[in-house]
């Protein structure tokens, strides 16, 4: 099991979650978002082959209304 | 001069109103307020999912047709460089790499006036990384002036504070920024009726931007048809040049020879 | 209130623009720009004949087609009570019958700032005597109400002084003005651009009426375009009701939550 | 022989001129104008009726552009 | 031109500055005020004498120096010529003959607009039954002017409404009063503070008349002081004539040359 | 609060009026202005001295009565933040240890705005050095409060453009800066004529700084005094504290009661 | 005894009441006012020679604060 | 021989011309100036012991009128 941090809330996983799978649970697959993992921008490609680690600190963005 | 299409950056547009999406009562709303406005271009604000989400609920993004509209993420809430850089990063990857953004970094929680030195710093960081950055600043005209020179691709100077509605508070700033840019200059914040936006079109501002103005009206369907109009009304009346203003003497409309009764 | 349609006496409008056909180029440019203007009513001085011209020379009524508009004849150039029936009966006669007039009489050839006093003497006995009377006035509201009392059809104070294009003045004074009347309020003289149309009609009042403000424009079609425009934003921005005034704080158009770095 | 006064200018016409004739002569049969004699308003339909006598003070117009 | 005299009818002052004697909390305070406003004509009302009062009550004449100050009688009110010309006999009598009035007509109970039909009425009986008359009407030229023909000795148009503090709605119209009037031009209503006044001043107008600017301040006596200032500096500002505004190219107001680094 | 005195830094003075010393005349002129407008600070530019020079020609200092007035040495003409602070040094040196100083860095020759950039990092090392600085700004209310947490002692944003004469262009940003400054605010650039000044001190700024207006006026020596008494009035109504606007409905300064025909 | 208006109210006074009297009663000897009887003003000098009769309209003003 | 720049301009003064000499033969002595050698703030204590070199450059400000 490993503790991260999501939108800055703590969370835990099992071991070896990817990215991918995070998304999935979260219910945001087909959602337009963006992740950050530890300040480091995410690529969509690269969901599948990233696990996420302890204490690591994932921000997931999206669009919202603004002006 | 053609009144019809303006630049920005490599992309060309028709509509020189720009509209954003915050504010209104739901997405249904948003979208027909954007479709009455008639703007190309509709700003959007990044921030963190909201988790506890059901995969079935909308989302902002559903009630946009990109093939008509062209997406402008911005900064808001940003206080610093550093967040509004990584903010406009995230955008880019969110949007498919796309790279026309607003910048804005504010200075104040209470006024939200743009912390300009910050801006700086921040619209050089993003044009180094490929940005065609649309910047959000004061009516500074030397602050304006450098950020041209730093290779934004529209100037946007606020009208008056953001959600004030107060109208073009220092025309004088904004008409010289308007004099000395090669750039489209593009008033950003503090439009809060029709006339405010016609105002900013008959001295030359090259488009309007504008949320609280449509979405805090009334009626914001309606209030979107009449700035659409507003800024068009604007456009033509600067393309078609105003009569000179006489402080007095009058003038009369009607000819002052063949009257009944000749004046001495 | 229906934001399409406005009476006047006993006649029904679509458009809220009244142009004059002073001041232009030749006939020609007088017909384009009515036609672009959209205006439904167009104003007519009444003059002696020129008696020299050839029976072939044009004259303006050939270039208007009455089925579309509205004629509006007016007295400009008259300074007295007198004048002004005498003028207007004679319009009456020209134009076989029609009684909607634009009463206007003059106090000083240099400022062409109306003669209240006389104003008020005409339009009682033109109303006597059968006519529609829509009345030229300063922004006084007591001689407005007074004008209203005694059986006008329209009230239309002046913005600013005829041929002036120095907008409105005196909102305050129109303002009350709008609000004390139940006839139709019409802003006459002194609109110079767009956006003093736009103003006008956010204000609340029924319909702008202009002539200098087109006719000595650059372009005075293409601004008899931007004022069409202009007036109908100001009139769905009014319907519209727009957004308060907050002279500070200012309110973020962006949400306050979900930013990657929370403000404290 | 009459002298009349017309838009304020001094014309000479022969006895018995009507109106519809002065009007006539004047190139002004298919112009809107109206007619005012003494400063009275004469109606259209009296014009083919109506002599001028010298003396009289007659104004001719017509409708021109005006704001 | 004299700055420091004035003359009204057939007297002559110092001071520029009039004040009202209404709103106060109580006689000894509007007897401060008078004297810090340095003050040399003050206006009263005439209003029925109240029956239940004592004899050892005091009244409003008691705490004013007729030695250092001339009364001026007002018809605060009064909505009729009849009316205004009564009140201002019984001035007449009640003050030994005294001649020197204000005439003020109203057409409004709820704006207090002057009636200028009716003030031009009461202006005329006045004139012909011996008074002085300074006359409070719109900022209407014709009308003024036609006061001014009529014999008044002062014309007194408002500023804004009576009582409202908004400062000169139309300084445009002000402005054709000054320029064609030969008698004294005093702003009367709307003053609200003291720029107000020096604005008035620096437009050329003679003097200024004010009430509820002084009487309704956090503190009456202070702002009777700042009053008396704002009036002079006005007056000597408009005798030593103001730089000439230039909306930009801006110009120096230190040496351009001898810099360590000259500019290219 | 003291009407009377104001502190800057660690010098305290009465006389809230500063004025420049550049465009007179001669310094005959200068002094006089100087005197008639009690000031008690005086800024100087520094430039190189003139060659050529014969010893007996006089020199402005010769003019300054030290004992009366502070010298203010300015850095007018300086474009960026290095030649700032040369010349204040310099300035220092001629001044034997002087250490107030007005900081100006411009941004552009053609409007003399301030480069608000150069200013920050200016005033840094200024006040490192030693230096009590009094520091040129725009309005921008977040550079303003940035200058203020830097340890300047006086924030002097401009009304309008330098030389300009154009009045207080955006009062709203001006009163955010008073808001939110512990630290005298004083207007600096931009008033014109008396009425300029007596606004900005109704407003609450601390002080007023101006050259044009006295040196170009008409008569410099009357306009000195004029704008004495204008700041004086100005801060005098500020502290008394002015009636509230009220759009209308208007209220007489008369009895509404007593009236010999009682109103309905 | 007569019934007099006086400032709009009504009052008995005795027959044969003079101005002066009047006035005296009202404690407004001491008084800056004016006077007028059906729209007539009274002046002064002859306070004392008029007589009050019934019916009479009675204005009594003096100055009061106004602006 | 040194050739200096005094405020912009070239000037020639015999070898080891003091700043004292050079402002008593500029007629600079009575007058409050302030100067600067190569950039350095040169202070008055020190005008009679510095001595000026080939090359120097030199600026002699005084205060003027400015705002």
């Amino acid at each position: 099991m490993v503790e991260v941090w999501i939108n800055g809330g703590s969370v835990t996983l099992e071991d070896n979650t990817s990215v991918d799978s995070l998304i999935d649970s979260l219910g945001l697959s087909d959602r337009k978002i963006a992740i950050e993992i530890n300040h480091q921008i995410v690529s969509r490609s690269r969901y599948d082959s990233i696990t996420l680690k302890h204490k690591d600190k994932i921000e997931i963005v999206t669009a919202v209304g603004g002006g | 001069m053609n009144s019809k299409n303006f630049t920005i950056g490599t992309r060309s547009f028709t509509s020189r109103l720009i509209v954003g999406t915050g504010k209104y009562k739901n997405f249904s709303e948003t979208q027909s307020a954007i479709k009455n406005s008639g703007a190309e271009i509709v700003t959007v604000a990044i921030r963190r999912t909201n988790l506890g989400q059901k995969p079935s609920e909308p989302s902002l993004l559903d009630y946009i047709d990109r093939d008509l509209v062209t997406l402008l993420p911005n900064t808001a809430g940003c206080y610093s460089a550093d967040e509004a850089v990584r903010t406009l990063q995230l955008a880019r990857e969110l949007l498919d790499g796309h790279d026309l953004v607003k910048l804005e970094v504010l200075g104040d929680p209470t006024t939200l006036f743009p912390n300009v030195t910050e801006t700086l710093i921040a619209a050089e960081r993003l044009i180094q990384d490929g940005f065609q950055v649309m910047v959000y600043t004061s009516d500074d005209p030397v602050i304006a002036k450098r950020l041209e020179e730093l290779g934004c691709v529209a100037i946007m100077p606020l009208a008056s504070l953001i959600g004030s509605g107060m109208g073009i508070l220092n025309p004088w700033n904004l008409k010289i920024i308007i004099d000395n840019s090669m750039l489209p200059v593009i008033v950003d914040a503090g439009v809060g009726t029709a006339s405010d936006a016609t105002i900013a079109m008959e001295m030359g501002c090259d488009a309007v931007l504008m949320n609280t103005a449509i979405a805090a009206a009334k009626d914001p369907i309606g209030m979107a048809g009449a700035m659409r109009k507003a800024v068009e009304a604007g456009r033509e009346a600067f393309l078609a040049g105003r009569m000179a203003k006489k402080a007095y003497q009058a003038s009369p409309s009607s000819p002052k020879t063949g009257l009944l009764t000749p004046q001495g």
